[in-house]
C-alpha cells in the first residue's frame, strides 16, 4: 500500500496507462480521452514544482501511439463492423456471370524494352555516384487489407480536398461547419483528413485556444494572397 | 473434318449489289479479313464507323453485312472464339466465356475469380444498389471485390448524400451486349441468369438462418 | 493438303480413335477449341507442354497433331489470322503480317506504361536483382510497378533470407521472344544493346545473388 503511495503521480490511475506500453496496444484506443489525460498530467506536473522530462517524453510517445491507434481504428471500423456480422443480411445472389475474354494486341516490343533500359541504366549510373538514400523495406504484405484501406483513405482525402476547394466557404471555413450534424465517426474522419492535408501543406489550421473552433485556410489561397 | 463451308469466297455472291462510294475499294473477302484483323487486335467493341474506315467501305450497312457474315462463319465453325454484335450495332471478338477459366494463367490481363464475379452479378441484378447493402449481403470481402470492379471499370460508384450507390458501367454492358437502359438490362440479365438455371426463389437457404430478414 | 514449309505429319489428327493416357479426357474437337482458346488468349508462342496441360492430354505428339490440324484449318479458311508452328515446336496465333500495318490506325494500348516498363527492363537486365536495389535505382514508385508486374505475371519474387529477389517470368521470356535461361537472356539483351551502339554503363553484377550488389 505504502509502495503505491510513494509512486510518482504518473504511475497512478488514470495516467499510468501512458507508462505501460505493453498494455497500451491492448486497450480500445477510443476509450481514452487523450486531451484531458495530457492536460491533467501537465497540471499535476506543474504542481510538483519541477518537470520530469523522462516522464513527459514517455507520455508524449504514448499519446502519439494512442493517436495512431485511434486513426487506424477509423480505417478498420467499417470492415470490423461487417466482420462481426452485425448487419449481415440475406438476399438472393445470382450466379456469377463469366466475363468473356478479349485479346488485345499490345504495341510493346523488345525495342521498347531496350529503349527503356537505356534510360534506366543512365539513371542507375547516376544513382551510384549520388549517395543512395537508405531504402525503407516494404511492409511484409505489400498489398494487404491495410494498404487498400490507406489507398481508399488517400482517395477520400483527395476528394475531400477537392470539395473544400470548390466550397463557397473559402476563407471563412471552420471545422464546426464541416462536421455539423455528422455522426462521430465522420467527425473524427474529417479531423484526421484535415491533419493529413495540413501535413502535406494543402491547408493551414488555426486554433486560437484549446477546444476552440479550428479555422481552415487553403494553402493555395494563402499563396494567392501573399505572392 | 471438311471445312469447305468456311471458305471465304461465297460472300461475293451473297450480296450482289456493289457497294458505292468506297474510298479505296477492296473486295468483300478482303474487307472481311480486315474486319477480322481489326476485331482481333482491338479487344474492344468497334463501331461501324471504324470498320468503314479500316475497309475503305463508306456504307455502314454494307460493312455491317460483311461483319455479320464473318460472325456467322465463326458460329458455323464452332470454335473457341465468337464475334458478337452489340445492341448498338458495334461488333466485338471474344473468347467464349466457358473457356475463360482455362486460360487464366496464360494472360497478363487480370481476370476475375468467382467471388468478385458473384458480387458483380449481384450489383448488376440490384442496381443501383447501396454499397452497404452489397457488403451486408456478400460479406466484408466484398470491399475488395468492389475495389477491383471499380478498378476494372466494370462498375461505377456515385454518392447520394451519405450513401454510396453502385451500378454497372458501359464497359459492363458492352461485355454482355446488354442495353444501357437499366430496366431493360435487368430483364436481359434475368434471362442470362435463368439460362444458368437460376431462379431467385430457388437459391440455397440464407447464410444466417437465425436472421429472418431475407428479402427475395 | 497444300501445306508450306512447316513440317506437318498429315492427318493422324483427323482419325477418331481416342488418344491414350489423357488426364481428363476431352474429345479432339474440344481439345482443338481449348488449344485455340489458349493461343488466342496468350498472344505469344506456347509450348506443347502448356497445351498438354490445358487440354489434359499427356501425349505431346497428340497435342502437336491437334494443334497442326487447327493450324491447317486456319490456312484453309484464309482469314486474317494464322497459327504458326515455330522451329522448336511451339505454336503461336497471330495476325498475318500484311494486316498488321492495315489496322495501325486503331489505337493500341501499350502492354505497360513508361514507368513500369522501365522497372521491368531493369529487372530483366539485372536479374535476379534484390528488390531494394530496384527501388534504389527506380525510386519509391517502383513498389507500385513491382506489384503490377507481379500481378501481370511478368516477374516473380522469391525470398533469399531477408532479401526479396526479383526476376522475370517465363511469360516475359515468351512474350518478348527471349531465352528462358536468365543468363542467356541477359546476353541477348546485352547483344541487342550493343548492336545499337549503346553502352550498358557499369558492368552487370554477378548472377549469384548472395554477392554484394552491383558495384563497378
Amino acid at each position: 500500500m505504502s509502495g503505491e503511495e510513494n509512486k510518482p503521480f504518473w504511475l497512478k490511475h488514470p495516467w499510468k496507462i501512458l507508462f505501460d506500453l505493453a498494455r497500451l496496444t491492448k486497450i480500445r484506443p477510443w476509450d481514452l480521452n487523450i486531451a484531458s489525460l495530457l492536460s491533467s498530467f501537465l497540471r499535476e506536473m506543474r504542481k510538483m514544482g519541477y518537470i520530469d522530462f523522462n516522464a513527459s517524453g514517455t507520455a508524449l510517445l504514448s499519446s502519439s501511439i494512442i493517436l495512431r491507434l485511434q486513426s487506424e481504428r477509423i480505417f478498420e471500423a467499417e470492415i470490423e463492423e461487417e466482420k462481426k456480422g452485425i448487419e449481415r443480411i440475406f438476399d438472393y445472389v445470382p450466379p456469377p456471370l463469366q466475363l468473356p475474354f478479349r485479346f488485345e494486341l499490345t504495341v510493346t516490343g523488345l525495342e521498347d524494352i531496350l529503349e527503356a533500359l537505356k534510360e534506366v541504366l543512365k539513371a542507375e549510373k547516376e544513382s551510384l555516384h549520388v549517395k543512395v538514400k537508405p531504402v525503407t523495406p516494404p511492409p511484409p504484405d505489400f498489398f494487404n487489407e491495410y494498404d487498400r484501406m490507406v489507398l481508399q483513405w488517400e482517395q477520400e482525402v483527395e476528394s475531400f480536398y477537392e470539395a473544400l476547394k470548390a466550397s463557397q466557404l473559402r476563407g471563412e471555413l471552420y471545422f464546426s461547419q464541416l462536421v455539423q450534424g455528422k455522426p462521430w465517426r465522420e467527425i473524427v474522419k474529417t479531423f484526421l483528413m484535415l491533419i493529413f492535408m495540413a501535413a502535406r501543406g494543402l491547408v493551414e489550421l488555426y486554433q486560437d485556444e484549446e477546444f476552440a473552433d479550428i479555422k481552415i485556410v487553403l494553402t493555395a489561397e494563402v499563396s494567392r494572397v501573399e505572392p | 473434318m471438311s471445312l469447305n463451308s468456311q471458305t471465304v469466297k461465297p460472300e461475293a455472291s451473297e450480296s450482289p449489289k456493289p457497294s458505292k462510294g468506297q474510298a479505296k475499294p477492296v473486295d468483300e473477302a478482303e474487307a472481311r479479313r480486315l474486319i477480322e484483323a481489326a476485331l482481333y487486335a482491338s479487344g474492344y467493341p468497334l463501331e461501324l464507323k471504324t470498320l468503314c474506315s479500316i475497309t475503305g467501305i463508306t456504307s455502314k450497312r454494307k460493312v455491317s453485312e460483311i461483319a455479320r457474315s464473318l460472325m456467322e462463319e465463326y458460329q458455323r465453325r464452332g470454335g473457341a472464339l465468337e464475334i458478337v454484335e452489340l445492341e448498338d450495332g458495334r461488333f466485338v471478338m471474344q473468347l467464349k466465356p466457358k473457356y475463360v477459366s482455362k486460360i487464366r494463367r496464360l494472360t497478363f490481363k487480370p481476370l476475375l475469380t468467382e467471388g468478385p464475379l458473384k458480387t458483380l452479378s449481384y450489383i448488376a441484378y440490384r442496381q443501383p444498389v447501396p454499397q452497404a447493402k452489397v457488403i451486408a449481403v456478400r460479406g466484408p470481402q466484398a470491399y475488395r471485390h468492389i475495389a477491383k470492379l471499380l478498378d476494372m471499370g466494370l462498375i461505377e460508384r456515385e454518392k447520394l448524400g451519405k450513401t454510396s450507390l453502385l451500378k454497372t458501367s458501359r464497359i459492363f454492358a458492352d461485355y454482355f451486349g446488354l442495353s444501357r437502359d437499366l430496366r431493360l438490362m435487368r430483364k436481359q440479365l434475368e434471362a442470362l441468369f435463368q439460362e444458368k438455371g437460376w431462379k431467385p426463389g430457388e437459391q440455397p437457404p440464407p447464410l444466417t438462418p437465425s436472421q429472418p430478414q431475407g428479402k427475395p
